[in-house]
């Protein structure tokens, strides 16, 4: 029992990875057995993660269930996991999503299963690794194998432009990463001063990495921030995901959208901000106009797709932007906003892309043109399809509404880290304009929910359009009470990721000296740009 | 005296057999001319007091390597027709000229500036000890190159084995 | 006070609303009716339990207070899910329940032939639950869900019959329309929160505020209230809204949640009263409002569009009461609004049920001899109050409005431009007043018309078609809300003394509009001649052209009299038109254009395939100079040699 | 009066021939021939430093005459290469019984 | 005497690969003779699995001997190298024969991983010979030959021990690439091969000569000493001259070896000719040794930076040749269809990478992690490649009997016959595009770490991003083996997998072993670098 309470991490990081094993070696072509074991495997991980969950202090600074091994002593790097708030929300969200993408192709994927299951458990190993690592080495192996998994489940099991799909996803978000990787290179030979012992490790590094230059700081910045930026992914740099959430099979798209996409919001939480707070605090207002470009140009590219996928896959980019305004923004509204964001994100287009799996694996087209009453011939699916899309229009009540509510307030507010424009602070700009998200998004939304929901039965609810199974049940109604329950009592959620969120906004934006937290009003022309909010006058 | 003239007699004809090593376009013209060739260069040697060198320049070179030379170009017995004109393409025209201008750099850069001091001659210096001859070239050889000279072996061994193996009909 | 069984008044309903939704498909009918009336009644009687307590406290502290939970608390922001119940509040909370639940029993009339009857009313309880919320909620945010929530049940209900994609389309209308009026709304909320931290009405009463910040926030949240109170400019969706169900009609888009803007402005009044430039712009648009939606409604022919432009007008006149300062006179007009327009569409819907769907008033009349006796009596009741021919309820709620415009002082300082030597705008309370009384006119003339259209004459539909009478659960709400468009006249008696007086009753929740207290430029006894003159003559005039027997002569005469007019107001105005061409159409066209040119070609195809496609290109270019020729190998190997003999020796 | 460089120059210019015999010449064994030349080139220039040291110091042992021990090594190497050259020869003749290089371009791109 | 019979010990490896070598010679002379005239009366009861016509594609009715037990001998032989080369890995570095050869940690290194290379190669080549009724003890020999002239390059520190060892393990493998009678590819591979590189052998010579003249001296100390003093007063003046050219022609001359560019033009053609479990070996040990020797001149040689030379001597002109193959590489891999003529590309890129480990070696102490990571790299790449080729092999054997080349739609829907190799293949292109957790990642770490921290950065992005160009190519082998669907009928040709199999298992797990736990392999390579002797 102590051996699973020191290791308790570890465990949930390698039990698919166990699972997938266990398939590799049981005998090729009997695909239950596969999916059995993939199914109990993430279901362990689920409930291994529980306890993460359950031991988690809200409070606590730095790390949680940190635990430190030697890996690779001669070459300067070790295994070293742990959690924070924000690395625990998308932990729980992937292994949530785990059993639920493991039950939605059950019966749609018929061959080579069990190297779809294989696929499927690696993903998830490399995705918590992502999540948990605390060595840069060890991060960017996790990071970089999450893409081979991804790749083969587009490329094996995706529709007619699979190959294309795939291997644009792959060298799309390899070229950010190896540059990243260069980068944190180059921190490493600047971690220690020169004579001591240099060293890979985050919590490390955080501590005592000599001040780095501003020219630097700058370039590892932009370095880190172009493999994030690229798998969040930003405008100008997403046109791959169209791509690859339209080829990959249902799998494939819940965990790329449901938590590869996190990934790269993560990474700016957990490593470009905090490891470059001077370069971050001179790009932030770049980054949260890209983030708005992306939720204004998302929008409006979904409004031009006939493609079911495709258009959630722009939408996709939407509230990705909606994140990255929320990150940039740096105020303890839209940074937590932003962080619960990514989980709704996660569980919203996850569930999005899961039902129109089962459209899909019905009607087999994604055309929109070919789809249209559906709903009279599948009530439930349809209500759920519907409860899903309102979330994803941040509808009040749902999870949607509290990030992007949050998001949008506190970049309302925010003023220092964006500046401003000729004395309108662009923080109310970008906040005003990614509200006009909102508006967009209930445009483009509905219609598809019009196109295939409403109307007169087309072809694709005449072609045996049946409601949902059991097992189809059981993957919507935890999503589905995520949602509810996100969008009426968000509160626990927050607090995982309010230390974290301070320290972010501590590290990047008042950098001088620890200022109050809580109650900021800034009155426009009350202080001099930079000058952090000042404390409850009213 | 005599020795000028007998070096600008060898490097005379070191240069013109050469010259007619791949100039000629009979092959055998051409082995002719390389055993010319080495006759000369032996005799360059021998200028340098390589003795040994010289002899074996004469064996080896003129007497075995040339041989097979022939022994392979009479075996494959190549028709007049078939020793077509040679086609001088750009690349080639290039790579003759890098050659040239490389070994060009290399005289006028490194070679002509080499000996500005005093040239050191240990044919004469080392007069005493047998410059070049077969018994001082002896005691280097076994003395202080034992590792080449057995790796050497190696070598003929990989070679005749290589060769056969090689030139062999099939496998 | 603090009490701890507030939060039931909407959990109720949603919960209802749960369980229909949920299990209604298998549940029997009579239980789900059951389920979904009871909620609604249970709410109703609690509301009425804690009005009574209300009515009881005096002073400004009249009110029951519940913090359910803290929603959320992020930063200094924080978000309870808080529910007030004062006097304003808990009279709305009567009215959504009270009128809801005689719609609710209608509906059990009205769809029971429906497949979608649990659906409905799983919608029904919903909406119930979110207008609660929105009434009930203590702060911005919270309302805001309300708000929303409402608009999801009216998308869901207007679009109820999604097989019919214009049904669905109208239904998507409504949300969007919606959803631009909360994007000014939830900027007014930034605003505020900006400037004082605060999202809840208690604090931000007493936070001090600029005239900027307060005209901006009051600004923007007037954009929410013109989106979801169907207000100039966004006033599009609510004649498309009319494709729901008739009692959807009747409750969202009559009675209850359209009014919510007027409701939000009178809770917001401290804010308004400090912007009073966006009073008067709130103001101009209601009167504008007004008088459009009267036009447009003189010239439809659909009776639910008629009653949905009046609705439109109606709301036009709140937003008037609530611009110049009264309050008090606009959320009255919009408690007797709610009872005489439910009656009004109860009505229409009690005919369309009588002939199985027909909405078109040209195949109508006659319908009073011919059965539809208490549907005709009601609608009868209930125009007479919103034509105020005689001075039952709408007539008082409506005449105190205009009086108040024409006697409000709250813009007589204002001026038109910043500049202080700019005209002042003292005018304008008496021009809304001379427009007002016009639309008055209007108003009166176009719902005789329809009341003379629908019910007296000759019947013209088909006679395949026979009209029947309402069963009892039908007329049964008709009759208590003609019992209530009477009664409710006595609320707005216009006696400043009388203790019931909606005035009297809500003194204190209001704040007071700067400008003094109001001058008395007309006599009250001449406005009350002026208000029955106009409506009689609005009454006359209708008579005169449709009078039972001259079935459309009348429609016939106006388009030969003023041809264009008649086709612009029948075509309400082409604004639908309109905003096709200059919003709609070139929202798409840019969509698309930009994903074509930006997307497609430029990013991916320049940007992202380009340089890919050069690479393999150099590639498959450059492997050409890999001819497989020994000699040009040697040849580069011996530049290589070339190279590097250069850069020791020469360069080095 | 023939000095070290003379030699040199003539290495040079042997060496020079050579490896324009190498890129020029289609005849597959006269590019070997030049090859041989190439080495014999290099094989003057050891033995002409070997004569006229350019260091001060006296020769160690082992480097005394090591210039001429390693022309002995590549005397024998360039058998070697000569032998498994032609063996190589006879191979590609045997394939395409032609010795034109250019004319061996199968493999290429 | 000079000739010590303990310096014997320190090219253990090298004797006990050439004592194979004979081994494997004089077997055949006995086997040949008493096969013969077992087999004269029909086919030999002694061969219990005869290849099985169908595969080969020709019905060869002939009685074979049995020579099946070649291949394990010259494993053997090849692992008991391994062994000895690793038993003396923590030794302290000692000059021998009288300072013509060296045996470091470095030198045993490189044989260990050389000897590796053969052992895994003799496994692969067994099938593929097999199959191909080509089973020779000369073909076992050679390469037993060639690696044992690898390890002697790996430890000499004479020029002329350097040329000779450089043929005996080029003359070696010219004539493997010669080996096979099928076609006209095999034989003009050689050919080009022996050519350019007798070419380049020459050049190098003349280099050494240069230097000779220089130094007085072929030893690489002497050389080391005479860069030391060039252009100071002591030395005489024409030194630094000739010693730049000597330094320019023995660069060229092992450029050549490493396939950078512009020396790489032989490496497509070649590469692609040769039979493919010689092309594995190949790239592997004859790159080991290659860079093992390069170091050996430019950092053993030429390290010390000069007055002339600058500070990083000829660091720059590494990183220039480095930037100019990785691009060239490649660039041109990525219109290849075949896989074999692609890895051939792919090796002058990685080639690229690992010049960039040379180059941000550059600097007198030598940056260990630059050295490290060259042997890191090179040790990844090996096992890697020799796995890719491998696979290779098994998909070739029906072209390569017909005299042809493979072609990416012979890979189509692989991954449907054979999973395992199928896996295989794509660890091995993960692996070669440097994707975690693979060798190749952690080659790629600790290269360009070293780089980085030399401060190469240009030179480091540009590796990194023309890796992502490999990718693009490694990916589409990856494509056809799991994506697309297998468009000609006929399988792979099947018969004799066990060694092969072997063989790729224990490539993978090499690859995986350094991907997952590279510590054991970046101890040896630290030991290698702490006992490295200049």
């Amino acid at each position: 029992m102590d051996f699973v309470q020191s290791h308790l991490l570890s465990l949930v990081i390698f039990a698919p990875m166990v699972g997938a094993v266990i398939i590799a070696f049981l005998p090729r072509g009997e695909g239950g057995q596969h999916k059995g074991v993939a199914l109990i495997a993430s279901l362990l991980t689920f409930a291994l993660s529980v306890p993460l969950a359950v031991g988690f202090r809200p409070g606590a600074r730095g790390f949680s269930f940190e635990q430190r091994t030697d890996w690779a002593p001669n070459l300067g790097f070790s295994y070293h996991v742990g959690i924070d708030g924000v690395a625990l929300l998308l932990l729980l969200l992937t292994t949530f999503l785990g059993p639920i993408v493991i039950l939605s192709s059950w019966k749609y994927i018929q061959e080579r299963v069990n190297l779809y299951c294989i696929s499927l458990l690696v993903l998830e190993t490399a995705v918590i690794g992502t999540l948990a690592a605390l060595d840069l080495v060890l991060f960017y192996v996790f990071w970089e194998a999450m893409l081979i998994p991804m790749y083969l489940l587009i490329g094996m099991w995706g529709s007619e432009r699979r190959i294309y799909a795939a291997v644009k996803f792959f060298l799309f978000t390899f070229v950010g990463s190896v540059l990243m990787l260069l980068a944190i290179f180059y921190l490493w030979s600047h971690s220690a001063p020169a004579g001591q012992p240099r060293t890979f490790d985050y919590v490390a590094l955080l501590a005592q990495m000599p001040p780095l230059g501003a020219d630097a700081q700058k370039w590892l910045f932009l370095a880190f921030a172009l493999a994030f930026a690229i798998k969040v992914p930003v405008w100008p740099l997403h046109t791959w995901l169209p791509d690859a959430h339209t080829e990959a099979p249902a799998a494939g798209s819940i965990v790329l959208a449901g938590v590869m996409l996190k990934m790269g919001t993560f990474g700016f939480v957990r490593y470009a901000m905090p490891l470059f707070p001077a370069a971050a605090l001179q790009y932030v207002p770049a980054i949260a106009a890209l983030g708005v470009v992306g939720i204004v140009y998302g929008s409006l590219m979904c409004m031009a797709q006939q493609d079911l996928k495709r258009l959630i896959a722009y939408s996709s980019v939407a509230h990705l932007g909606f994140v990255m305004l929320g990150l940039s923004a740096l105020t303890p509204e839209a940074v937590n906003g932003a962080v619960l964001q990514m989980v709704n994100h996660g569980i919203s287009t996850g569930a999005l892309f899961l039902i129109v799996g089962y459209f899909y694996e019905r009607t087999h087209t994604r055309d929109l043109s070919q789809y249209g009453g559906v709903a009279r011939v599948a009530p439930a699916m349809s209500a759920v399809f519907l409860v899903v899309v309102l979330s994803s229009i941040g509808l009040p009540g749902t999870n949607g509404f509290i990030g992007e509510f949050l998001i949008l307030i506190g970049t309302f507010t925010s003023t220092s880290p964006l500046g401003s424009w000729g004395g309108t602070p662009r923080g109310q700009i970008f906040s005003i304009v990614g509200a006009t998200g909102v508006v967009l998004g209930a445009v483009y939304m509905l219609w598809m929910v019009q196109r295939t929901l409403f109307g007169p039965k087309r072809r694709a609810a005449e072609h045996g359009m049946t409601d949902l199974t059991l097992r189809e049940w059981v993957t919507v109604v935890p999503l589905l009470v995520a949602i509810l329950l996100i969008g009426v009592y968000p509160q626990p959620f927050l607090n995982a990721s309010r230390v974290p969120a301070e320290e972010l906004i501590q590290r990047v934006a008042r950098p001088r000296a620890a200022r109050p937290q809580g109650a900021g009003l800034q009155r426009p022309g009350a202080g001099p740009p930079g000058e952090a909010r000042a404390e409850g006058e009213r | 005296m005599a020795e000028t003239v007998l070096f600008w007699v060898f490097f005379a004809g070191v240069v013109v057999a050469g010259a007619q090593v791949i100039l000629r376009r009979n092959p055998v013209h051409a082995a002719m001319s390389l055993v010319a060739c080495f006759f000369f260069l032996a005799g360059v040697y021998l200028l340098l007091s390589a003795h040994l060198i010289a002899i074996l320049q004469v064996m080896v070179y003129a007497g075995a390597v040339m041989v097979l030379f022939v022994f392979v170009i009479l075996l494959l017995n190549l028709r007049e027709e078939e020793l077509s004109r040679e086609r001088v393409t750009v690349w080639k025209g290039i790579g003759a000229l890098a050659v040239a201008a490389s070994v060009g750099l290399i005289v006028v850069f490194a070679l002509r500036t080499a000996y500005s001091g005093p040239v050191r001659d240990l044919a004469v210096e080392q007069l005493p000890t047998g410059f070049g001859t077969v018994k001082a070239v002896g005691r280097a050889l076994y003395l202080f190159s034992v590792l080449p000279f057995e790796v050497t072996s190696l070598l003929l061994t990989v070679a005749i084995v290589g060769a056969v193996v090689v030139a062999k009909g099939k496998i | 006070m603090e009490v701890s069984w507030l939060y039931l008044i909407p959990l109720l309903p949603l919960a209802g609303a749960a369980v229909n939704g949920l299990l209604g498909r298998w549940l029997p009918k009579a239980w789900l009716y059951a389920v979904a009336l009871l909620v609604v009644l249970l709410s109703f009687c609690i509301g009425l339990f804690a009005w009574w307590q209300v009515a009881h406290i005096e002073g400004e502290t009249a009110q029951l207070r519940q913090l359910v939970f803290t929603w959320f608390s992020v930063g200094s922001l924080r978000v309870d899910l808080g529910l007030t119940f004062d006097r304003l509040s808990g009279t709305l909370v009567l009215v959504v329940t009270g009128v809801g639940f005689l719609i609710h029993l209608y509906s059990v009339g009205y769809m029971d032939e429906d497949p979608g009857y649990w659906r409905y009313f799983a919608y029904l309880n919903l909406f119930v639950s979110m207008m609660l919320l929105l009434v009930l909620s203590d702060n911005l945010v919270a309302m805001f869900v309300g708000w929303e929530g409402v608009g999801l049940c009216s998308y869901l209900l207007v679009g109820f019959w999604y097989d019919d994609d214009a049904k669905a389309y109208a239904g998507r209308k409504a949300f969007i329309v919606n959803r631009i009026g909360d994007f000014g709304f939830l900027i007014g909320i930034f605003v505020l929160y900006l400037y004082t931290g605060q999202v809840s009405f208690q604090t931000l009463k007493v936070a001090p505020l600029s005239l900027g910040v307060a005209s901006a926030a009051a600004a923007l949240l007037f954009v929410g209230a013109t989106g979801k109170s169907a207000q100039l400019p966004l006033y599009v969706w609510l004649p498309d809204a009319m494709a729901g169900p008739t009692p959807v009609s009747a409750l969202i888009h009559a009675a209850t949640m359209v009014t919510a803007g007027v409701y939000m402005v009178a809770r917001l009044s401290f804010l308004y009263v400090q912007a009073p430039g966006v009073m008067a712009v709130v103001a101009v648009i209601g009167i504008l409002t007004a008088v459009v939606g009267a036009l447009i409604g003189t010239s439809q022919m659909d009776i639910k569009r008629v009653l949905a432009y009046s609705t439109v007008s109606q709301l036009g006149y709140m937003f008037v009461g609530v611009g110049v300062g009264a309050f008090a006179a606009g959320t009255a007009h919009l408690i007797t609004h709610a009872f005489f327009k439910a009656c009004l569409f109860l009505g229409s819907g009690a005919v369309i049920h009588g002939l199985h769907g027909e909405q078109d008033m040209a195949r109508m009349g006659g319908l009073r001899r011919l059965g539809l006796k208490h549907t005709a009596a009601t609608f009868f009741i209930a125009t007479v109050a919103i034509t105020g021919v005689l001075p039952i309820s709408g007539f008082f709620s409506k005449d105190e409005i205009l009086a108040q415009a024409l006697n409000t002082r709250a813009f007589d300082f204002l001026t038109l431009l910043p500049d202080p030597s700019s005209p002042r705008l003292a005018f304008l309370g008496p021009a809304i007043y001379a427009i007002g009384t016009v639309t008055a006119l209007i108003t009166s003339f176009y719902v005789w018309r329809c009341y003379l259209l629908t019910f007296e004459g000759e019947y013209r539909g088909p006679p395949e078609v026979h009209p029947h009478e309402a069963p009892w659960v039908m007329t049964l709400p008709l009759w208590v809300l003609a019992a209530l468009s009477v009664v409710g006249a006595l609320i707005v008696l216009p006696s400043h003394h009388l203790p019931f007086t909606w005035e009297h009753f809500t003194e204190g929740v209001f704040a007071r509009p700067r400008g003094g207290p109001p001058m008395e430029r007309l006599p009250e006894l001449v406005a009350f001649g002026i208000a029955l003159v106009v409506a009689w003559a609005g009454l006359l005039t209708a008579w005169s052209l449709y009078a039972p027997g001259r079935a459309l002569e009348g429609d016939e005469r106006i388009a030969r009299a003023m041809p264009r007019l008649r086709r612009a107001l029948a075509s309400a105005l082409y604004v639908d038109a309109l905003y096709d061409r200059i919003v709609v159409k070139p929202l798409w066209a840019t969509a698309r254009t930009l994903w074509r040119a930006a997307d497609v070609m430029i990013i991916d195809g320049l940007l992202v395939n380009g340089p890919a496609q050069v690479v393999a290109a150099v590639g498959s270019v450059l492997r050409r100079f890999q001819n497989g020729d020994v000699q040009r190998y040697a040849a580069v190997t011996a530049v290589g040699v070339l190279i590097l003999v250069y850069v020791f020796l020469v360069r080095g | 009066m023939v000095g070290p460089l003379h030699y040199l120059f003539l290495g040079a210019v042997l060496f020079a021939l050579g490896g324009v015999g190498v890129v020029l010449r289609r005849n597959a064994l006269i590019v070997l021939m030049s090859i041989e030349l190439m080495l014999n080139a290099v094989n003057l220039t050891f033995l002409t430093f070997s004569r006229f040291p350019l260091v001060k110091s006296a020769p160690t042992q082992a480097g005394f005459l090591s210039g001429h021990t390693a022309v002995f090594f590549v005397i024998a190497v360039a058998a070697a290469e000569a032998a498994v050259g032609l063996a190589i020869v006879i191979a590609v003749f045997r394939s395409r019984a032609s010795v034109n290089v250019d004319e061996f371009d199968t493999l290429k791109f | 005497m000079n000739f010590n019979p303990s310096d014997l010990e320190g090219v253990l490896p090298a004797l006990i690969l050439a004592a194979g070598a004979l081994v494997l010679l004089t077997s055949e002379v006995f086997l040949s003779n008493s096969r013969a005239f077992a087999s004269g009366s029909g086919p030999s009861s002694a061969k219990p699995a005869p290849p099985k016509p169908e595969t080969l594609g020709r019905a060869v009715a002939q009685p074979v001997p049995d020579r099946r037990y070649q291949a394990w001998l010259a494993a053997v032989f090849a692992g008991l190298a391994f062994w000895a080369a690793v038993a003396q890995i923590g030794d302290p570095a000692a000059p021998i024969f009288s300072g013509a050869a060296v045996t470091d940690g470095f030198a045993r290194v490189v044989a260990a991983v050389v000897c590796a290379s053969l052992a895994l190669s003799c496994l692969v080549s067994f099938g593929y010979l097999e199959a191909l009724r080509a089973t020779r003890g000369e073909y076992y020999a050679l390469a037993l030959f060639s690696a044992s002239g690898m390890c002697l390059l790996g430890q000499a520190t004479d020029l002329i021990v350097i040329f000779i060892s450089l043929e005996v393990m080029s003359l070696a493998v010219y004539c493997l690439s010669a080996y096979l009678r099928r076609g006209q590819r095999p034989a003009e591979a050689a050919f080009k091969y022996f050519v350019l590189g007798s070419f380049a052998s020459a050049i190098f010579l003349y280099g050494a000569a240069l230097a000779y003249g220089a130094t007085g001296s072929t030893r690489l100390s002497d050389v080391a000493n005479a860069v030391r003093l060039a252009g100071s007063f002591g030395s005489p003046p024409g030194t630094a001259t000739l010693l730049f050219a000597a330094a320019a022609l023995l660069a060229a001359g092992f450029a050549f070896k490493v396939a950078a560019v512009p020396f790489h033009m032989w490496v497509p053609d070649v590469y692609d000719g040769a039979p493919a479990p010689v092309t594995g070996f190949m790239a592997a040990a004859v790159k080991v040794a290659a860079f093992a020797t390069l170091v050996r001149i430019l950092v053993g040689g030429f390290g010390d930076p000069s007055a002339a030379l600058g500070p990083h001597g000829w660091q720059k002109l590494v990183v220039w040749l480095s930037a100019l193959t990785m691009l060239v590489g490649n660039l041109l891999a990525i219109p290849q269809r075949s896989v074999k003529r692609m890895l051939a590309y792919s090796s002058i890129a990685h080639a690229g990478y690992l010049l960039v480990a040379v180059a941000a070696m550059a600097g007198a102490p030598p940056r260990a992690d630059a050295l490290e990571g060259l042997l890191f790299y090179l040790a990844a790449y090996g096992a890697t490649v020799i796995g890719a080729f491998g696979v290779v092999a098994l998909i070739e054997r029906k072209e390569a009997l017909a005299g042809g080349g493979d072609d990416l739609s012979s890979w189509a829907g692989l991954s449907e016959r054979h999973p395992g190799l199928a896996a295989a293949m794509t660890l091995f292109m993960v692996s070669l595009a440097g994707i975690p957790p693979t060798a190749g990642f952690m080659a790629k770490v600790t290269v360009f770490r070293a780089a980085i921290a030399a401060d190469l950065v240009p030179l480091a992005v540009l590796g990194v991003l023309t890796s992502v160009a490999g990718l693009y190519y490694y990916l589409r082998v990856v494509v056809y083996v799991y994506m697309v669907p297998q468009s000609k009928p006929e399988p792979v040709a099947g018969g004799h997998l066990i060694a092969a199999g072997i063989a790729l298992a224990g490539c993978a797990a090499l690859v995986l072993w350094m991907g997952i736990q590279p510590d054991t392999f970046a101890r040896l390579a630290q030991s290698a670098t702490t006992t490295f002797s200049r």
